[in-house]
């Protein structure tokens, strides 16, 4: 595997939701926000392959299912029994990919760079959860998802990586050709918050 | 207009704010707190519709949703317009104009009445026995006449601006209806500490307690009460309450669907509120406490206007503080007619006579009905009554030992009937719950429980209204405990039920249980008596008796047959008496002839509240790719492919799409072109053993692929049919790029995933998504490497290090890459693969570096075309779901030697290579300027007679510029055996000559392809 | 048999419409028949009628478990069209639409059949490929069906949204015969008729067995009212095919699925015709009465519920307020769900089966309702002469075997 | 819509499954020792109860497992779900609380 360490600066990466964002309106009740750009690495391997990947990510990868650890500003998301989500806001995923590969090394085990796949949104504010709820049949209440949870689900039409970072503090991961027509359909959940 | 029919106090109503609304053009007033039909009933309007079939004039029958008449179009502006709303349901704001329907050209002179006249000619089911001579006049001439006359209100014809919202809601107990059951349940279960939900379709939570004024809980007036109890649940965290929403569906595993109407009841709602929102609410438990519905009775004449259910009467004077005439008469089977009577004349409504049904007549409100003066006749019945527009007298009769006596004509211009009250089972119905017949109650009731649900108060037979409060309380608290304990949607043991933890002293009139189901006796003429069981669809006793005397004896046979309950109000008002109906004409008891189903929803629901927001961009999402942007700027137009947009073709100014698919071949063939493949599937499959797995789901054999190769992929689905396609790279011993076309990317990924999950989870591979990571950017054309070039690291890019089908990883600017030597044109090609952040940046920058070739842009039509002059099949386009590989020529895709794979097994079939299959062959017309029609069919003979014996059919077809002449693909019955001859492609008009040639129409030999 | 007819109805309007009798009887159950027909759907009850008619066999039961016509036939959207892609189904269903023309004469009871058009709505260039090669067949084949541009779409259905939404309509193909007629008619005018020539149908008698000889071959059959000899029998019980058969011993390439239809309030008449749109999954037409009766998609998962989820209903209004917005301030009235077996090339099995003396007529899958009278015709031909019509010779269950699949969804999406 | 119970992320909404047909049809070791009518069966034929089904389910929009699950097709109720892998559980449709 080759990966290029960095990308030349006149090529700058592109923003999916950055006229979407502009023209945002401001609502305390639900913020929302386009998050800015990240490494992510799907990881997916037998049991051998865990540990020596989240040491060398830095971040355990959690056990328990639809569960996040987090730690130096970077996250491992249980997506699945065999499967995580690494991410690390504003990081080069070459690095990261390399590091990882040379610990799992020999070790049954894929690493794969999705680090422009998606897109993340934050949507924060005491109504977070009423506006998610528009599009996403989970049960929002802090019991049955609680901070600290993270798991693949829908947003209408839409699949998503949904976050809980804090009672009031979503994060939303998703596909990027996804990411408008999601932005648009928490915009209108929101629009009677004004 | 003044309010003559207002009572002088009382009621919710607000008298200081008075409010003006339109009806059928007239300006009226009401007050706030009024429905349409309470204020119209104040200004002394009770001529409000037309039925269905005989167009008779209708007025209103009930206060609430079970209301069948009074149906009205209701429209904020033209687009706004909404039909058929119960003017007993629409709350009053200032300035609503509502109109009356099902009328022509008015409302007191309706032409359509004349069906009345012929109302004998027109019996139950009478469409079924005519109308059917001479053949084809059905379609032509009575079909239109009936639709005409059918129908209720007219559909809006502008699109509804208004916006509908949809919420996901989960509680430990959903409480439906908040009456005095409701509320106890919903107290007891918020003081239990689960969360809960209060819904009520009405606009004030309180049920029959809004129409209180004499009893008293827990030592206060009623009303004090509600007041008290409400602000209690209010200022609870755990409580929701919703008032003015309908639980109108119980769906399975607790999922109970609300209508919340948040704007309706507004003069001039907000434009970011919705109009409607659907709540679908999962709930733990669900309390029923949905109340009963008083029923009708069933008497000669009784649809007149002034015609009306008495408890609704009495709500009408309670609540609204309306009299729904000056002079009534009423006819009871139960005491609820004594407490309306009471409770009318204290509102100043004068009580001219209570006909009872019953010949026995005692207790508390009889009593108090002779002490008030009140001309009570046992043993009586209404065997008429007269009034053009609006009901002018009743005619009562004596019965005795059975026989209906000489009537007496009594005037008055109300008539108030009650023939005691139907438990409203239907959600419990909807949730598939068993209801049981109670002989004693007289009623259906429920019965074995499906869900995790329980009824409260008088929706199971509870009555009395310290009864039904103890009842909900104790039913609310069992709730909370089983949710409690609550694991899966799956109904545990039912818990014994448990008595109240407290109890709810109230004081009220108690009504019993007597009721009367069925007609009431009347001595006249069946022949010339309307007996009105369903008065929206008009249909009356001797339909109902007509249906069963004609063999149908099932419950579900007579509604169909006489339509009976399938009016908007489904039912409500009709069911048990046409039960009562059937049992008596067919002799045999209610519960012999079953029950209809009762079905979502429980009053209409709003198309658009199940639409929400899906409209539109948003109906279902636009994918676009990273380089979307810069095609859009570019003039490019775009078609949906799937739900991604891809750019068509690029037209310049002039240009349609045929001279700019033209223009852009010539491109790529000549120099070079440039091409958004973003949208193909892409999936890594990647760990030790990756080449067995695709071994395993493709038909090539992968095992000798090196690294650094790529290889064209055929997918079977295992009845051996082809499923996809797409170029595979392999960048590592363990790891491969596969690509698969657009649309099939999710269902290749499934696909494989079902394999590798379920027949061999001992593999150890892996599949990661890499669609949307990707932005792939085709550069073909014999100057495609020259353009490319100058950009790339890392990667030698001369023929010998970097061969037709390989990959190689580098970087482009700075930007890492998967570079593949591919063409889907047959000119030299290459894919550049880059991180889809980087997508249109590295777009932008081939296609300044190929300015100096002319790099022209291209989309899918002109890459369909170069695709098609080299006889490359596109999935889906050329295979239908019925192609094996050898079929469109990919038999050489087929590692013969491998033992096993998906979809081998199937090609083993005889019929699998039958030589009678169709084949993918090519086409070329005759005459080279005719471009054959895509999916036409190809003949040997089309002079044949019908049915003209099919070859086959054009699978693709275009005017390919470089060749100067017309092109097809086709798939032709043994088609590589017909290659060289002759066959026709017949259209309507005529018939086309082709010749059956080789697929491949340019550089057969594939020399282009090194460049 | 009572003839209908306006004069009937006028002649006994006169005496209060006293004198009409039953239009069908309710008999016993005799202890043998020549054939039993296990369902009175409109399938069963039309291969009854068409044994009688037409191969002179009268000694025939129709047992069934609830009330005739009370499964698919009484739950369905009532489309009816023949504008097939294949041959073999092309065939079936012109058949059946030819027999629709004349059946409210031939069974003297109208079932309403209006052929108000039947337009499909194409979307993308995939949908009109597959719609013009149809076109193209069906006109080979003898069944009308043209192609229509999106102008002309509009000009047929005006109330048709065809440009402002999220796949606009490219074009169409319509079908002019096609139309609807009314279901519970069909059922109850085929019953009339059946029993007129001496069809015994037996409702509330639920099928508990299939008897079968030493020979395996079919001696009868087991019900709630006893066991009832019969050296034929024919099954044709939609949804529960699989549990019918299974009683014989037999495995069938069938999963039964939840199917939902709705309709709204009824409204004056504002839609023309019959429209569908596959790519968007939604189907339409407004009834006699006024109501828009509109089908939904099925589940996911099997089930003999009868009854779906919110999601499937929801996703069908989506559509359905896409193709005609000003319809989103009407109101559903009714929303109920039926059971359909699916084969797995979506075509129907109308054949003998590996047990002699037994037939099996099923697979319809969402789209029984417009062959009614054309599959009881060629079931009646099987069951009488044991042997298939030349019709529905190509319908066998050992096409799964043989791989000779009549893959109709795979040209069409779903056939409804 | 159902609630069904993930054997790894627990009850959620069916809208994050996708159905995956009769459980427990092993794909044969050596389909080509088959005969045409035994790959005929493995291929078409479904047992299709009415009554206790064991079935695949795919937490599709969830942790993407595969699993398998006992509803009973009559009330659409779940007995049980459990990991694709593991044998049908010897339940009856009576004793899962399914009535």
């Amino acid at each position: 595997m080759v990966e290029s360490a960095a990308v030349t600066a006149s090529l700058a990466p592109a923003r999916p939701l950055g006229a979407l964002a502009a023209a945002s309106r401001v609502l305390p009740a639900a913020r929302l926000t386009a998050l800015g750009d990240a490494a992510r690495l799907v990881f997916r391997g037998r049991e051998a392959a865990i540990g020596p990947a989240g040491e060398a990510f830095g971040v355990a990868l959690p056990r328990e299912a639809c569960r996040f650890n987090a730690g130096n500003g970077r996250f491992a998301f249980w997506l699945g029994p065999d499967e995580w989500l690494l991410l690390a806001p504003g990081a080069e995923p070459a690095p990261l990919f390399a590091a990882i590969e040379a610990a799992t090394a020999g070790l049954p085990h894929s690493l794969v760079d999705v680090s422009a796949r998606s897109v993340g949104i934050e949507l924060a504010g005491d109504k977070a959860a009423f506006v998610l709820n528009q599009g996403n049949p989970l049960d929002l209440s802090l019991d049955a998802f609680p901070v600290g949870m993270c798991t693949r689900t829908v947003f209408h039409k839409a699949e998503i990586v949904l976050v809980r970072h804090a009672p009031d503090v979503f994060h939303i991961d998703v596909w990027r050709s996804f990411a408008p027509y999601v932005w648009e359909l928490l915009e209108d959940a929101r629009r009677e918050l004004a | 207009m003044t309010n003559r029919f207002r009572t002088a106090s009382g009621g919710r109503i607000d008298r200081a704010a008075p409010l003006s609304f339109r009806f059928d053009g007239q300006t009226f007033s009401g007050f706030k707190g009024d429905t349409l039909a309470s204020a119209l009933i104040a200004n002394g309007v009770h001529l409000v519709g037309r039925s269905f079939k005989y167009h008779r004039p209708r007025g209103f029958l009930s206060a609430g949703s079970d209301e069948p008449n009074a149906l009205v179009n209701v429209a904020r502006d033209a687009a706004r317009a909404a039909p058929n709303l119960r003017a007993t349901q629409v709350e009053l704001y200032e300035g609503l104009k509502a109109q009356s329907q099902n009328r022509w050209p008015s409302l007191s002179f309706d032409a359509g009445a004349v069906n009345d006249l012929a109302a004998p000619f027109l019996p139950a089911g009478f469409y079924y026995k005519t109308f059917m001579w001479p053949a084809g006049a059905w379609k032509r001439f009575y079909e239109p006449k009936i639709r005409a006359m059918a129908g209720l209100g007219v559909a809006p014809d502008l699109p509804d601006p208004d916006r509908y919202t949809q919420n996901h809601a989960h509680c430990d107990v959903l409480v439906v209806g908040a009456g005095p059951a409701g509320l106890a349940a919903a107290l007891a279960a918020a003081e239990s500490g689960a969360k809960v939900i209060l819904c009520d379709e009405q606009a004030e939570l309180g049920g029959s307690l809004l129409s209180e004024t004499t009893a008293t809980i827990e030592g206060k007036p009623a009303a004090d009460w509600l007041a008290a109890t409400l602000a209690t649940l209010t200022a609870r965290d755990n409580v929701t309450l919703m008032p003015r929403t309908t639980a109108f569906g119980y769906f399975p595993h607790n999922h109970i669907a609300l209508a919340e109407r948040v704007t309706e009841h507004l003069a001039a709602p907000g434009p970011d509120l919705p109009r409607e929102r659907l709540w679908e609410v999962r709930a733990k438990e669900v309390v029923i406490a949905a109340g009963a519905l008083e029923r009708p009775l069933v008497f000669p004449d009784n649809d007149r206007p002034g015609v009306l259910l008495a408890d609704s009467a009495r709500t009408y004077a309670n609540r609204y503080g309306t009299k729904v005439g000056e002079r009534a008469v009423i006819f009871t089977a139960c005491d609820a007619g004594y407490r309306a009577a009471l409770d009318l004349k204290a509102a100043g409504v004068s009580i001219a006579a209570i006909a009872d049904l019953r010949a026995e007549v005692s207790g508390e409100l009889p009593s108090r009905a002779l002490a008030a003066g009140i001309d009570v006749r046992p043993s009586t019945v209404l065997v008429g009554t007269k009034g053009r527009l609006r009901v002018a007298s009743a005619q009562l009769a004596k019965v005795t030992k059975g026989a209906v006596g000489p009537a007496e004509t009594i005037a008055c211009d109300s008539v108030l009937m009650s023939g005691g009250f139907t438990p409203s089972v239907h959600l419990f119905s909807q949730s598939r719950g068993k209801l049981v017949w109670d002989g004693a109650a007289g009623a259906y009731l429920p019965g074995t429980s499906v869900e995790r649900e329980r009824s409260a108060g008088a929706c199971r037979g509870v009555n009395g209204l310290q009864r039904v409060l103890e009842d909900g309380y104790a039913q609310g608290e069992a709730a909370a405990l089983a949710a409690r304990t609550y694991t899966s949607p799956a109904r545990g043991a039912t818990p014994a039920p448990a008595a109240p933890s407290r109890s709810i002293p109230a004081s009220a009139e108690d009504l019993g249980t007597d009721g009367f189901i069925g007609a009431t006796p009347h001595g006249r003429n069946p022949a010339f008596t309307k007996a009105f069981v369903d008065w929206q669809n008009d249909v009356t006793a001797k339909d109902l008796k007509l249906a069963t005397r004609e063999g149908m004896r099932s419950i579900e046979h007579v509604k169909r047959y006489t339509t009976t309950g399938m009016a908007t109000d489904q039912g409500k008002t009709s069911n048990m008496n046409a039960l009562g109906i059937v049992s008596e004409a067919l002799d045999t008891p209610v519960p012999k002839i079953g029950l209809t189903t009762f079905r979502p929803p429980f009053t209409p629901t709003t198309f658009g509240l199940f639409a929400g927001a899906a409209r539109g961009d948003v109906f279902d999402p636009v994918r676009k790719t990273a380089i979307h942007d810069w095609a859009a700027e570019h003039g490019a137009a775009f078609e949906d492919v799937g739900n991604w947009k891809r750019a068509h073709y690029f037209p310049r100014a002039g240009e349609d799409m045929h001279a700019a698919v033209a223009r852009e071949c010539k491109a790529v063939r000549a120099s070079v072109g440039m091409f958004d493949a973003s949208t193909l599937g892409k999936i890594e499959v990647v760990g030790p053993d990756a080449a067995e797995f695709m071994n395993r789901m493709y038909t090539n054999a992968w095992a000798k692929l090196e690294p650094g190769r790529l290889r064209y992929g055929v997918m079977l689905r295992e009845d051996g049919f082809v499923m996809d396609d797409g170029v595979v790279g392999r960048m590592a011993a363990d790891r491969f790029h596969v690509t698969t076309t657009t649309g099939g990317a999710p269902r290749v990924l499934a696909h494989m995933e079902d394999y590798l999950q379920t027949e061999w989870p001992d593999l150890d591979v892996w599949l990661t998504s890499t669609t949307e990571q990707w932005s792939v950017i085709a550069v073909q054309g014999p100057k495609a490497r020259e353009v490319i070039a100058p950009l790339i690291e890392g990667i030698d890019l001369s023929k010998e290090a970097f061969p037709h089908m390989s990959v190689r990883e580098g970087t482009i600017l700075g930007v890492p890459t998967r570079l593949f030597s591919v063409s889907f044109t047959g000119e030299l090609g290459f894919e550049i693969n880059v991180p889809s952040a980087y997508g249109r940046a590295v777009w932008e920058a081939v296609y300044a570096a190929g300015e100096r070739f002319g790099i022209t842009p291209y989309g899918t039509e002109t890459m369909h075309v170069l695709r098609a002059e080299k006889g490359y099949i596109i999935v889906g386009q050329e295979t239908d779901g019925t192609a094996t590989p050898d079929d469109v020529n990919l038999g050489w895709a087929v590692g013969k030697a491998k033992k096993d794979f998906v979809g081998k097994r199937s090609l083993l079939r005889e019929s699998m290579s039958a030589p009678d299959r169709r084949q993918l062959v090519g086409l070329k017309t005759t005459d080279p300027k005719i471009v054959l029609e895509e999916g036409a069919q190809i003949v040997a003979d089309p002079a044949a007679p019908v049915p003209v014996p099919m070859l086959g059919f054009v699978t693709s077809s275009y005017h390919s510029a470089v060749l100067g002449r017309s092109i097809a693909l086709a798939m032709v019955k043994g088609g590589r055996a017909r290659i060289g001859t002759k066959l026709m492609v017949p259209m309507p008009t005529h018939a086309i000559e082709v010749e059956v040639v080789e697929p491949v129409f340019y550089d057969p030999k594939g020399e282009r392809l090194n460049g | 048999m009572q003839k209908f007819s306006g004069f009937e109805l006028f002649r006994r309007a006169l005496g209060g419409h006293k004198s009409w009798q039953p239009q069908w009887r309710n008999p016993e159950p005799k202890a043998e028949y020549d054939v039993v027909i296990v369902g009175a759907g409109g399938h069963g009850l039309a291969a009854a009628y068409y044994l009688a008619k037409e191969h002179g066999i009268t000694n025939v039961a129709v047992i069934e478990r609830g009330w005739l016509g009370g499964g698919n036939t009484g739950r369905n959207t009532t489309i009816v069209r023949s504008n097939y892609l294949f041959d073999e189904s092309a065939a079936l269903y012109e058949h059946a639409v030819k027999l629709w023309e004349g059946l409210s004469q031939d069974i003297n009871y109208n079932v309403m059949y209006s052929a108000r058009g039947v337009l499909m709505l194409a979307h993308n260039h995939h949908d009109e490929i597959s719609f013009k090669r149809h076109v193209h067949a069906n006109r080979l084949n003898g069944v009308d069906n043209e192609w229509l541009t999106a102008e002309q779409v509009k000009e047929f259905c005006p109330p048709l949204n065809i440009k402002s939404m999220r796949y606009p309509i490219i074009g169409g193909a319509l079908q002019r015969r096609g139309g609807t007629a009314r279901h519970d008619a069909v059922a109850w005018g085929f019953a009339r008729a059946a029993d007129s020539r001496g069809v015994d149908i037996i409702q509330n008698c639920e099928v508990t067995g299939i008897r079968r000889g030493p020979s395996g071959a079919v001696e009868g059959v087991e019900t709630s009212r006893g066991f009832i000899r019969a050296k034929k029998v024919g099954v044709s019980a939609a949804g529960h095919t699989s549990v019918v058969m299974a009683m014989a011993g037999l495995r069938m390439p069938l999963e039964s699925f939840p199917l939902q239809a709705l309709v709204s309030e009824p409204v004056k008449p504002a839609f023309p015709t019959v429209v569908m749109s596959n790519t968007i999954h939604a189907y339409i037409s407004q009834s006699d009465k006024g109501e828009m009766v509109i089908g939904a998609g099925t589940d996911a998962y099997t089930s003999y519920s009868q009854r779906g989820a919110l999601h499937i209903t929801a996703h069908t209004l989506d559509a359905i307020c896409e193709l005609v917005p000003q319809f989103r301030r009407l109101r559903m009235l009714r929303n109920w769900g039926g059971i359909v077996d699916v084969t797995p090339d979506r075509s129907p099995i109308i054949a003998k089966t590996p047990v002699p003396g037994l037939y099996v007529n099923c697979g319809w899958g969402t789209g029984g309702f417009k062959a009614t009278p054309g599959s009881g015709h060629v079931f009646a031909h099987t069951i009488a002469k044991d042997a298939p019509h030349a019709i529905n010779a190509p319908f066998t269950l050992e096409r799964f075997r043989d791989g000779f699949l009549i893959d109709e969804a795979a040209a069409a999406a779903v056939a409804h | 819509m159902l609630i069904i119970t993930c054997p790894w992320c627990g009850a959620r909404p069916e809208v994050e499954f996708r159905y995956g047909g009769e459980a427990h049809i092993a794909r044969p070791a050596d389909p080509s020792a088959l005969t045409d009518a035994e790959w005929a069966d493995f291929l078409y034929n479904r047992t299709n109860p009415k009554g206790l089904h064991a079935e695949r389910w795919r937490h599709i929009h969830g942790c993407g497992r595969y699993f398998n699950a006992l509803r009973d097709t009559v009330s659409d109720f779940f007995v049980t779900t459990y990991k694709a892998g593991e044998k049908r559980p010897d339940i009856d449709a009576s004793s899962g609380g399914s009535k």
